[in-house]
């Protein structure tokens, strides 16, 4: 099955993507069963959503893996990116201390929930770095009808999801994280809220168009898009994580 | 260009938080530069102006953990510190506190190093000329430290070098936490991960400058006190 | 007394001192004399402490407040004054005193120079107001008028048996002038090659040598 | 001890990937500190072993670059080396060879600074007598270098040190690719980030046994060569 | 011609050299004599380039190949022999004259000693065999036996009485000995407070004295 490698001009995919994706184990699973298919071969390098964004900007990618809607959009929009495909979703969750001080856990919407943190005073971490969890984590603050930000129980971190986990498990906070990153991260925090439509995040591929420097490897980008939206590959997404943390991490768009 | 202006606005702007942000900065580079020259200095100005059995290795650690990683150091910090760690009980993390011990374990042997490399220069001199007038072996540190005392001023600049660029530890035990311990690398951290390389670099030549500044000042300071 | 038993030194296989036995007795003025690499200045570090011999040991009848010149002290970086107090303890300090061993060794007039900016001559001279401005009851100077010119050591030399005089004091000293050995001490000590070839009172070993080396040696002695 | 376990096991075990990332990391922080090292000694010597006019300016220049963020110099690099770059032809973003040039960016300066402190201690002297015997400046240069070696020898670990353990330069210009541009400093980072803190801290006492060995074996070397 | 017009050298408002007008005949031997600060080692410094002086300025007939051996020489830490050579140009070095230099002061016994190991004298010898190992026209050396025996200085003297003369060359020297004066030069510069005080034969400024400071000096001319 496996095509040969002379049919292949060039062969190195270089693909930027967000630490969640990276750091939750998904990439690193998937990469050798894209490679012994198509006989690409992948380079992964994981950053902040838009740190990742920019160096495709800066023609430092093939292919990008983000989840930020609006940024994807803008993005396309400028003329860098073909076309957004989102893939595969998982839901962000509210994580927090074990006692659960605020009560969430009765609330029935996010923004209830960050109206009942609000309201009890207690911690609350906020990534604070224009990343999509801190987008949507806005979002559900405007829904609530609350400015946090000059609230002193309000922490505004500016760093990634594992950092920011880190800090709400030190301060026995809450925070709004994706639920891999969450599952992958060594701490004692405890998933209070799960969501359903409201708290769910895409992940969209988006290949980069070879417009812009002649040596984007456009073939490769659109093999990988292919390959990651083919049944075998949203097989595997659905299945990763099971094993370890008897769910998936991630869900298949079909 | 552009990113530089913004940064410039931020300074001089409207905008408070970047002057907070600096003065979080100094405060965080300075306590640990004197902290760890405290340390340091006299630490390194015992293994160089003494000779004895174990000199070598002692020379060894000491060069090696120059070369701790500042994540690995602030990692060890922050496990210390941390709520489930020995000393959490005192609630330092994310605190500047926190930022200075951890820097101070990652400088402390930097200037230790460093003054113990260059006491040992004019070291075997001093050491025969003061314990020929019955000069203890403290009093003669002092002296060797004092002797070379312009080459130990330009050991400080390279600590505060260190602690005011250093971001993995910071960010580790101090979390760039807004308003409170969002020092100029994290900042420019955070940039950089949000993507806004040019203004990342514009805030990093903001950093240069002070630091330049700082160096200016010990430098005119140091001229001045040789008369 | 002060006894050498057995010393010996050995740099990279080539012996540089051996001493099997060697009595300075107390209050008493010595010269170390020899040719350059004799092992003059060995033979004084290893006395003073400052040098530790491969074998042998040096043992003292009294305990010894000691003080010792090198061949070229070392000149601090700050005023000639607190050059020559750092010998002092820090309550001990007394300006006059200071001053007046300055004015011995005719160095009064650059009491607030920097010491690390002397001439050759004058850094030795603050030195031995270093030495002289406290008492000590063994005194070891490593050529200590080598640099300094002809007036400078006949004031030096008056001030050092002064000192010798008021405390004392065990001198032991090297130098390459037979001439000062006679006015300064009561013992010549010649050294060849690591070796006391000849040990006596100044008189004998530098007007009547018995070694064959000495009389040779003492040839070159010129005005 | 857990994490230590596991970073023993991942060594010396089946999994060869930590060996391979020891060995990228061995590759870029020697011949990164190879190259500083040859660009930072005789830049620095010639700073220390001269006077000339605006000496004090360019001292502090140095001094200042020694304090430059690597995740600043890293970000340079990169936008240097980005496809949008100046140099984006070159293809040489998150290779080896970047890592390397990024930190050569960050370690000569450093190499740089020390140097001219070390060898400003003997040059007076060593000048007057070499100038009197009519020796070029230049070789009069490299006299000092000799005299100094042992202390230039720590100078080198020093930035040896700086490059094995800096993680946020390398981050950016090399991407963190596995098997690839993986060191152990952004492989202790992804542990970090994934609160697996304790296999961070054991990954970097492996990072910290290697620095040790390296001294060792540098102090080794130079104390044979004194014969 | 050597000519030196107005020099002056100032420390910290203290004027150490004042020299208004002051001429070396070429091919002729000079010793500077003086107290110790009295601006030796300053002279031989300006005249030498190594130092620049406050005002004034110094000219020469013909181009100068000049050596100049200052009063603390540095010793490099590798070997004697590689000591003497650092002063050829690398296609010159020759085992031979580096061996010649060092017999001449009696140093090649210590050929592959490391220099910074050294005695005091034996330094200096190594300093002045870098010295004499390639021609020149114009020497300058600092106190050049002041660590020197007096076997040393004999032989030494020979030595550069015997380069001086095969050179064809200046030689101008300090030292703290009259008597070493007469022996080696033809004039001689009795130097006080940074000036020229006397100027004349060796003869003439060391057995009758015009200045009263110069024979008050002289009194402590002792054997
Ligand atoms: N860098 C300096 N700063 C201040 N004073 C200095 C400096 N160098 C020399 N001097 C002073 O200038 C005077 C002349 O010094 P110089 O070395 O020329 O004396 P000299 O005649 O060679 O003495 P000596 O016989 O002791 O070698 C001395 O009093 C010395 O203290
Ligand atoms: N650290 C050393 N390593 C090797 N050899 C040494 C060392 N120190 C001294 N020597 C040698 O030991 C010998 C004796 O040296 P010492 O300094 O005692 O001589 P000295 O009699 O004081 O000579 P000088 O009259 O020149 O001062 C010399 O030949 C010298 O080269
Ligand atoms: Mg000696
Ligand atoms: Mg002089």
């Amino acid at each position: 099955k496996t095509p040969p490698a002379a049919k292949i001009e060039n062969p190195v995919i270089r693909l930027s993507t967000t630490t969640s994706v990276n750091d939750s184990g998904l990439l690193p699973y998937l990469q050798p069963h894209f490679e012994a298919d198509t006989g690409y071969k992948i380079e992964i390098t994981s950053a902040g959503t838009g740190a990742a964004i920019e160096k495709a900007r800066t023609g430092d990618a093939d292919c990008l893996l983000v989840h930020a809607k609006s940024s994807e959009e803008d993005f396309i929009g400028e003329g860098f990116g073909e076309e957004r495909l989102p893939f595969m979703f998982n839901y962000f969750v509210i994580v927090g201390p074990e006692a659960d001080p605020a009560g969430i856990k009765d609330a029935t919407t996010a923004a209830e929930a960050f109206a009942a943190i609000a309201n009890s005073g207690s911690k609350f971490v906020s990534r604070g770095d224009e990343s999509g969890t801190h987008v949507k984590e806005l979002k559900i603050w405007e829904d609530a009808g609350i400015d946090p930000t000059e609230e002193d129980w309000y922490i505004s971190v500016g760093a990634g999801m594992g950092q920011t986990l880190t800090v709400a498990d030190e301060e026995m906070a809450y925070t709004l994280s994706d639920k891999a990153t969450f599952l992958a991260h060594d701490d004692n925090l405890k998933l209070l809220k799960e969501e359903a439509e409201d708290m769910k995040n895409t992940y969209s591929l988006i290949a980069i168009t070879p417009e812009r420097w002649e040596d984007t490897n456009y073939a490769g980008a659109l093999a990988f898009i292919e390959w990651m939206t083919s049944p075998k590959a949203l097989d595997l997404i659905d299945a990763y994580g099971v094993a370890e943390y008897g769910e998936p991490l991630f869900f298949s768009m079909r | 260009m552009d990113g530089l202006i913004k940064a410039i606005n931020l300074l001089f702007g409207e905008n408070p938080e970047l002057r907070q942000i600096i003065a979080v900065t100094l405060r965080m580079s300075l306590i640990s530069t004197g902290i760890s020259s405290l340390l340091g200095i006299p630490l390194g100005a015992l293994i160089g102006s003494r000779e004895f059995k174990g000199k070598h290795w002692v020379l060894r650690v000491t060069n090696t953990l120059m070369g701790l990683p500042p994540v690995v150091g602030g990692l060890a910090v922050f496990l210390v510190l941390s709520r489930s760690g020995p000393l959490g009980t005192l609630k330092l993390l994310y605190s500047v506190t926190a930022m200075v011990i951890a820097q101070v374990v990652l400088i402390t042997p930097i200037m230790t190093g460093l003054t113990a490399t260059i006491i040992s220069i004019p070291a075997p001199r001093i050491r025969e000329t003061a314990q020929g007038v019955g000069i203890s072996a403290w009093r003669q540190m002092g002296l060797m430290v004092y002797e070379c005392k312009s080459q130990l001023v330009s050991t400080v600049l390279v600590g505060f070098g260190r602690a005011i660029a250093e971001v993995g530890a910071v960010q580790i035990v101090g979390g760039n936490v807004q308003y409170k311990t969002r020092v100029m690398t994290t900042a420019i951290m955070m940039q950089t991960n949000m993507g806004k390389f040019h203004f990342a670099i514009s805030l990093g030549v903001v950093l240069l400058v002070i630091s330049f500044g700082i160096n200016a000042l010990v430098n005119y300071l140091e001229s001045r006190g040789k008369a | 007394m002060i006894e050498l038993k057995d010393i010996k030194k050995i740099y990279d296989a080539r012996v540089v001192l051996d001493i099997p036995h060697l009595v300075f007795d107390l209050k008493k003025r010595y010269a170390l004399i020899g040719v350059n690499g004799s092992g003059k200045t060995t033979l004084l570090r290893i006395l003073a402490g400052v040098l530790k011999p491969d074998s042998g040991e040096v043992t003292s009848s009294t305990p010894n407040n000691m003080g010792y010149m090198p061949q070229s002290p070392y000149a601090f970086r700050f005023s000639v004054e607190k050059n020559v107090a750092i010998a002092m303890d820090k309550e001990q300090v007394s300006k006059d005193q200071v001053l007046e061993a300055l004015k011995a060794v005719g160095m009064d007039h650059l009491q607030h120079a920097y010491g690390n900016q002397l001439s050759g001559g004058e850094t030795q001279r603050m030195a031995l107001a270093r030495m002289i401005v406290k008492p000590c009851n063994l005194l070891l100077l490593d050529e200590p008028t080598a640099s300094a010119d002809i007036r400078g050591t006949s004031q030096i030399e008056k001030a050092l048996l002064k000192y010798v005089d008021d405390n004392n004091c065990t001198l032991i000293l090297s130098t390459h002038s037979p001439a000062q050995a006679l006015r300064l001490v009561d013992e010549v000590l010649f050294l060849d090659e690591g070796r006391v070839i000849e040990q006596g009172s100044a008189e004998n070993v530098l007007h009547h040598p018995k070694h064959p080396v000495i009389q040779e040696f003492l040839d070159h002695w010129k005005i």
